[in-house]
């Protein structure tokens, strides 16, 4: 088999698989709870800049995923309580306290680490053959990584009664009351986990990327795309989102150019947005 | 013998501005079912609203075993002790039929509730489709049941056998007696006079928001019931 | 009004005021902020009005500001540029529209999606202004663009700015106050309920986002010969996002407020970013700012939203009210035109047959087959669940019919929109009366009144807000408080409420009225007088009304007609004494202590 | 959302109050600088202190500073101080626009000097009107020859026409693949390219551009270059794809026989994409920290001097201001004022000090300099070619 058309297609499953990987934060808080949070990028961004002091303290890169899990969990308690739930009756409000949250974050960073790039030396090197194509053995692992976590959240997400809360809350709030669940505390706890995942991706593509304040804006309003065209709340629409972003812009990137790709991801978005506004999996 | 387990005096409140319940008081012991009636939008499901804390009290107070549970939200109420069928949007549409019934008791096998299931067989051939998609009289059954199944000392039930077939109706009744006699406390509001002659131990009528007719079940002429119903 | 004639005079003094005053530095730094502000107030009206988010208003800006560019250099110089002034301000106007009607078409919603599709299309729009360069002149702008005659210098550029900012805010004032600022308003409240008053949503939103789109041209055909140069960052998703922020600043609902907020941030980013240069211990104070002045506007808007949901403009809001009562003239009502029904008058003849209904597996409507043919009170009763209030959401189709018909005068009506169904003559009340909570009763009323009357450029006379009619004066003699003109629905009791509710249904003066439970929560008087109220629109409009109630003695009192319902399906029929003797009956309401 | 006050407008006195109470406000200072020190020689310089260059920002103004302090030692201009204004180029260019008329109205500054994008560059032409003296100081594209301009940047001539013919001839190279994001200066870059490759007998086997603002990934490009199999990679990508190009190329391990040139590769970028990335990786300026020459060392050792071990990292983008604002000096010196005839006349065939040596100033008001090629192989740029006087290629009359 033609080495060209494995590593292309390698390709395009790591760019949905990392793409999902990125937006797994964002399906938490604004699938399920339906806040529209503009700074998901930015918690990537400092996931990685969590790796960055790993490094920078001597630790072993992998010490960075329980570093930003704690440091995501202090996060979302904090933004979630001044600025989230305050605001959970008016999307829009939030949607721009979000945004300037986002610059107050860049800003924060550049302050504390300066503006600069900084490189991650990849925690695993070298790569593996498959099917005649030599393909990068972190970016495997990546792909490796997604998928697990992925199966836990599912796992998770089917099985534990916690998801089965969230998903009574969002969809009936009086009655998740009425058969005592505290709302406050769960939403409050759903936040956190879009939070700590959001931190986790960035950690994890630290190394594969450029580290720097602007990191997030690479991947807020894909993200966006990702779970508006998908749908709210919805598993399946995660990955039919996933797939059309981030597969359709590999996919063109890989037969024609980056310049088409860019303008037909963004064409294809309009169109499942204008015909299908809910998504295409959306919670009914 | 049968002890004061809740009671609420002088409740009033409403929706924003419009005050819908006006002073309301009663009480409610062990093992005691109290039926509350009236027509729409006298203020039946306003004062239920009141009582486990979805609504401000404008004036009164709710005291749980003698603990003032006014004012608390509504989960700190019913954790508290109250398991509450509302009367509109009562299922998780998104859950299954289990997990309506399991969501707060992970550990909970189907087998525990087989006595329910024995009764209402329909409920088990479906526990694992989604709630939504249960037909009116079916999703009533899984909220009479999952209220029932909370083993709570007191259950607020607001018209539960609307859009119920009688059989049905029927079961709900025995059951409800059965509970009773195992010290279970309940709150109902009804429309169907005859389900809750067959059940309370006391009736309230309200109108106008207000109690215009209050006494133990047989004792109250049914003529002035029914002169309130107006049907 | 003679009080806000004088303040209009102030406000354009001063601003004119503005460069002999502060200098020609600011009349510069303002005049830029002045065009921005113009597209600010753009966003205002499509968010603080139509209550939908555009997030792509630089695509507009940008479009407008490059053709202006374009024109300039290669059409027309000098006077005659400003003849480009049309073109400019139409194409993007009438593109926004298209794009909204597009985007709308068929919705009753206009969620995230909406923002997000503007957005895409900003995004697309700054790649194609970058990557374009034979026309753009790409990353580097359009470059050498000629001044319009009469802007050479700093003073001129403010003095049109602010002309133009003028102009921009009376067009803003002119559409919030005219009976289309009234819809907007409406609508963003209670979309569904808008259209069964017979507008159509969709276009009303695309109205909106045209007019922002007008707006934005008239920046961009400013902002080309102001700045010499027209680069794709003007048409990315930063400027659109800050016209956002800057307006929700400002305050969106106010027709200045956006305005205000674009001056009040654009001044404060300014003077954080550039105003060093004191000397002594405040360099470092500065030095810091000029590199996290945007962590300082950021907090500062996070803080408006948080607590001032309304904006800067909220904290006026008493003060602005209570003036313009001071300066309110007296009411002087003009008599509406007639409704516009389209096909036949007199009484409607309606007829369900064999209509299905089910959600999932959830049966609601089976089999449910109905005639009304004359004027007279049909009334709809059966036990709860028997799918009496599924009957009427069959009816606007806002549940889908799996099997039967629906007719209106013999022509099939089953899945016409709402506002057709308004136009055709069919008026609904809902259950939990549906008044538009932040209008006063007036407006609330002339919003049903416009429905059936006006068509959408007629929304834009102000002289529609002082029309009245015969009924709308009855009812004021019947419901005293329909008097109190300035009062705002959100403060009504639940009774007032539903009679406003019903007054609205009325005013429309449909041929077929549906209400549901119209006397659930009233008092015993409010009830008499909701019965009087119906029982006399029958008689003086010859009105066919379809209405659902429990209470059996009101159904005794008003129905000619009564209607079982049972299981999904019509159970009996007849006038009440012989529903009442009707076995059948008697056995569905077996244990309701018939 | 859904407050009462939503449809009210505020009353326009209270607009009139709140704006025009607050213009005045925040104007007064304005009046109070206006008297200040009239006789300070006033050089304003625009930098990247906010945006996504923002992380040259700390090295640009500490190069400014650095420069003025040497001038006012050396006894300022003509007598003069010299006061040095630092105004942000990290903005939009409208923006940029505004703050340039309020350093020119409020400061009355004499030289402006700027290192920032070229879309900034235009909007401060468009405002200073050829009135006040401008020097344009970052690697660029070329072709700017507005009046009353003067640049001391890299031009395309300058960096292709070196880098090119010398790589070729030193690795053997042939086929060429071009990367760039999808704006002027790479693609103008690319004609340069394009002409040198085949002067230098290669062929161009791909041309690829990234738009700016596209997600920054290039598993797909890299592994297209791979089929390609070319010997030589010009890259024009900026900043933060500049550093994720680079990255993932290496990690395809195309590093091992691909020799590649980056266009815009000065210290921080290079930091960004790791010594692991680097192998093969050139770049080619007039300026980099590793350069030996005497000026170059005085520089360096004045720098550590003002700013200690906490020094931002030197780089073209930041030692590009210093050699701006001293051609300010010196032109303005040998002017005898700041008339832009003077200034036209004064310019022309001038020396003046960069941070590696000497400049000099040409009719075409770009600067003929020396050139450095930067072999990053080893994480850091070393100098492994020096190319004397290179004429900048610019016509501008």
């Amino acid at each position: 088999m033609d080495p060209l058309i494995v590593a292309q297609t390698l390709n395009f499953a790591y760019a949905v698989i990392s793409l999902l990987l990125v937006v797994l934060g964002l399906a938490v808080t604004l699938g399920w709870l339906g806040v529209m949070n503009l700074a998901h990028g930015e918690f990537v961004m400092l996931g990685a800049y969590v790796a960055v002091v790993t490094e920078r303290m001597g630790w072993p890169f992998w010490a960075a995923i329980p570093l930003t899990i704690l440091f995501c969990i202090v996060l979302g308690i904090v933004v979630e309580r001044l600025l989230i739930r305050p605001l959970y009756s008016r999307p829009f409000d939030l949607l721009l306290a979000t945004w300037g949250l986002s610059i107050l974050i860049r800003k924060i960073v550049e302050a504390a680490f300066g503006g600069g790039y900084i490189s991650l030396t990849v925690p695993v090197k070298g790569s593996l053959d498959i099917l005649g194509a030599s393909y990068p053995t972190y970016r495997i692992l990546i792909m490796a990584f997604t998928v697990a976590l992925l199966a836990m959240l599912l796992a998770w997400y089917f099985r534990s009664s916690a998801a089965a809360r969230v998903k009574a809350m969002v969809g009936n709030p009086m009655l998740a009351q009425a058969v005592g669940i505290d709302t406050n505390a769960l939403a409050r706890n759903t936040f956190v986990v879009g939070t700590c995942l959001a931190g986790l991706a960035g950690v994890i593509i630290a190394p594969v990327t450029s580290v720097n304040p602007f990191l997030g804006l690479d991947y807020v309003i894909n993200a966006f795309f990702v779970i508006i065209v998908g749908g709210l709340g919805s598993v399946l629409g995660l990955f039919a989102g996933s797939g059309i972003i981030g597969g359709l812009d590999s996919f063109v990137s890989a037969i024609l150019d980056r310049t088409s790709a860019f303008f037909l991801v963004l064409l294809i978005a309009i169109f499942f947005l204008w015909l299908r506004p809910r998504g295409l999996f959306a919670r009914n | 013998m049968s002890a004061e387990l809740f009671r609420f005096d002088g409740v009033s409140g409403g929706y924003g501005e419009a005050i819908v319940v006006r002073g309301v008081s009663g009480t409610l012991d062990t093992g005691e079912v109290l039926g509350i009636t009236g027509r729409n939008g006298v203020g039946k499901t306003t004062l239920l609203n009141l009582l486990l804390g979805y609504l401000p009290l404008r004036l009164g107070s709710v005291r749980l075993g003698g603990l003032e549970i006014g004012g608390l939200r509504p989960d700190r109420v019913l954790r508290s002790g109250i398991s509450y069928c509302p009367q509109e949007r009562i299922v998780f549409d998104d859950l299954g039929v289990w997990e309506n019934l399991s969501l707060m008791h992970p550990a909970r096998k189907p087998e525990d509730l087989a006595a329910y299931f024995d009764i209402f067989p329909r409920l088990r051939e479906r526990l694992t489709q989604r709630a939504g998609t249960l037909s009116g009289g079916e999703r009533k059954i899984l909220s009479f049941v999952r209220a029932m199944a909370e083993d709570l000392p007191i259950a607020v039930m607001d018209e539960p056998t609307e859009g119920v077939q009688q059989e049905n109706i029927d079961h709900m009744a025995d059951l409800i007696r059965a509970a009773k006699a195992e010290g279970k406390a309940l709150i109902v509001v009804e429309q169907n006079l005859a389900f809750l002659e067959a059940i309370s131990d006391r009736l309230m009528v309200m109108d106008q928001g207000r109690i215009v007719l209050e006494g133990r079940t047989g004792e109250v002429s049914r003529d002035r019931i029914i002169g309130h119903l107006q049907v | 009004m003679v009080y806000s004639r004088a303040i209009d005079i102030l406000l354009i003094v001063a601003v004119l005021a503005v460069p002999t005053v502060l200098g020609d530095l600011w009349a510069y730094n303002l005049s830029l902020v002045y065009l921005y502000a113009i597209a600010t107030l753009g966003v205002g009206l499509c968010w603080g009005q139509a209550g939908f988010l555009p997030l792509g208003q630089g695509m507009f800006l940008g479009l407008a500001a490059y053709m202006s560019g374009l024109g300039l250099i290669h059409v027309a110089g000098g006077v005659w540029g400003w003849l480009l002034v049309v073109p400019v301000v139409i194409v993007p106007g009438v593109l926004a529209f298209v794009i909204g009607l597009l985007i709308f078409r068929g919705r009753t919603e206009s969620g995230p999606f909406f923002a997000l599709i503007t957005l895409a299309m900003t995004l697309l729009a700054f790649q194609i202004a970058t990557a374009w360069n034979s026309v753009t002149g790409g990353f580097n702008g359009l470059r050498n663009i000629p001044d319009l005659a009469g802007m050479s210098d700093f003073t001129d550029r403010y003095y049109i700015a602010g002309v133009a900012l003028i102009l921009a805010v009376a067009f803003c004032m002119w559409l919030i106050e005219a009976p289309i600022g009234v819809v907007w308003r409406a609508l963003s409240q209670n979309e569904r309920r808008i259209a069964f008053f017979g507008y159509s949503t969709a276009t009303l939103k695309a109205a909106a986002f045209g007019a922002a789109g007008l707006l934005a041209g008239f920046a961009g055909f400013l902002y080309a010969p102001q700045q010499n140069l027209v680069t794709p960052t003007l048409a990315g998703f930063v400027v659109s996002a800050n016209l956002v922020i800057w307006a929700a600043v400002g305050g969106r609902g106010s027709a200045i407020g956006p305005a205000l907020g674009a001056v009040l941030v654009g001044v404060l980013s300014t003077e954080l970013r550039d105003g060093g240069g004191f000397g002594g211990g405040l360099d470092a104070l500065w030095d810091f700012l000029a590199r996290f002045w945007e962590a300082v506007v950021a907090g500062f808007f996070i803080i408006v939203v948080l607590f001032l949901p309304n904006g800067i403009a909220g904290l006026f809001a008493k003060l602005n009210a209570s003036l313009k009562r001071l300066g309110r003239l007296p009411f002087r009502p003009i008599l509406a035109p007639p409704v516009r029904t389209e096909g036949a008058a007199g009484p409607p003849a309606l007829a369900l047959s064999g209509c299905r209904v089910a959600a999932g597996e959830v049966r609601i409507l089976n089999g449910l087959t109905l005639r009304l043919d004359r004027a007279a009170i049909y009334c709809l009763i059966g036990p709860n669940g028997a799918g009496k209030t599924s009957t009427f959401n069959t009816l606007s189709t806002e549940l889908r019919m799996q099997e039967g018909e629906i007719r209106l005068d013999g022509e099939v009506i089953s899945g016409a929109a709402a506002d057709t169904l308004a136009a055709k003559g069919i008026g609904r009340k809902f259950q939990i009366p549906s008044v538009f909570p932040n209008l006063t009763i007036a407006d609330n009323l002339h919003v049903a009144l416009w429905g059936t009357r006006a068509r959408l450029v007629s929304l834009l006379r102000p002289s529609l807000r002082r029309w009245d009619t015969p009924l709308l004066a009855t009812l004021r003699e019947r419901f005293p408080f329909l008097a109190q003109r300035d009062r705002i629905a959100g403060d009504l009791s639940h009774g007032e409420r539903q009679v406003l509710e019903l007054a609205m249904a009325l005013a429309a003066e449909p041929r077929l009225l549906l209400l549901d439970e119209p006397c659930a929560g009233l008092s015993h008087e409010d009830t008499r007088q909701v019965i009087d109220a119906i029982l006399w629109a029958r008689e003086e409009l010859g009105l066919t009304v379809l209405l659902i109630e429990h209470d059996m003695s009101l159904v005794r009192e008003i129905a000619d007609h009564v209607f079982v319902m049972h299981q999904g399906a019509l159970l009996a029929e007849g006038d009440v004494a012989a529903v009442q003797a009707d076995d059948k009956v008697r056995e569905v309401y077996v244990g309701m202590a018939s | 959302m859904t407050k009462r006050t939503k449809s009210l407008n505020l009353s326009r006195r209270q607009f009139v109050l709140a704006s025009g109470g607050a213009a005045a406000a925040l104007a007064s200072p304005a009046f109070i600088r206006d008297l200040k020190a009239a006789d300070e020689f006033k050089i304003a310089a625009f930098i990247a202190l906010t945006g996504p260059a923002s992380l040259f920002g700390p090295t640009q103004k500490a190069c400014a500073e650095l420069a003025v302090e040497q001038i006012n030692a050396a006894g300022g201009i003509n007598g003069r101080e010299v006061k040095l204004i630092i105004a942000d180029g990290g903005v939009a260019p409208g923006e940029a626009a505004k703050t340039a008329v309020r350093l020119m109205l409020r400061d009355k500054v004499d030289f402006f000097a700027g290192s920032h994008d070229s879309a900034v560059r235009q909007a401060l032409v468009a405002t200073f009107k050829g009135k006040t003296p401008y020097v344009y100081t970052p690697i660029y594209e070329g072709g700017e020859c507005a009046p009353n301009t003067y640049v001391v940047a890299d031009t395309p001539a300058q960096q292709i026409g070196t880098a090119i013919p010398w790589l070729y001839k030193k690795h053997g190279l042939k086929d060429c693949y071009l990367v760039g994001n999808d704006y002027v200066w790479p693609r103008v870059l690319n004609e340069h390219t394009k002409k040198a490759v085949a002067a230098a007998g290669g062929s161009i086997v791909g041309e690829e551009y990234v738009p700016l603002g596209a997600p920054n990934k290039f598993e797909e490009i890299v592994t297209r270059i791979k089929a390609k199999n070319p010997s030589f990679v010009m890259v024009t990508v900026i900043g933060a794809y500049n550093v994720v190009f680079n990255q993932t190329f290496a990690s395809f391990g195309l590093d091992e026989n691909i020799t590649r040139l980056s266009a815009l590769l000065e210290e921080n970028t290079l930091l960004g994409i790791g010594k692991d990335n680097a192998k093969g990786l050139y770049g080619c300026m007039s300026y980099f920290e590793s350069v030996a020459s005497p000026d170059s060392e005085a520089f360096k050792k004045a720098y550590l001097a003002k700013m200690g071990d906490k020094a931002p990292q030197l780089s073209l983008i930041g030692t590009d201001i210093y050699a701006g604002i001293n051609f300010a000096a010196e032109v303005t010196k040998k002017a005898g004022s700041t008339d832009a005839a003077a200034v036209a006349k004064a310019a022309v065939d001038l020396p003046f000090k960069s941070a590696v040596g000497t400049w000099v100033m040409r009719s075409n008001r770009h600067v003929d300099k020396t050139m450095y090629m930067g072999d990053a192989s080893s994480g850091k740029l070393e100098v492994v070619e020096t190319f004397k006087d290179v004429a900048s290629g610019e016509t501008c009359k």
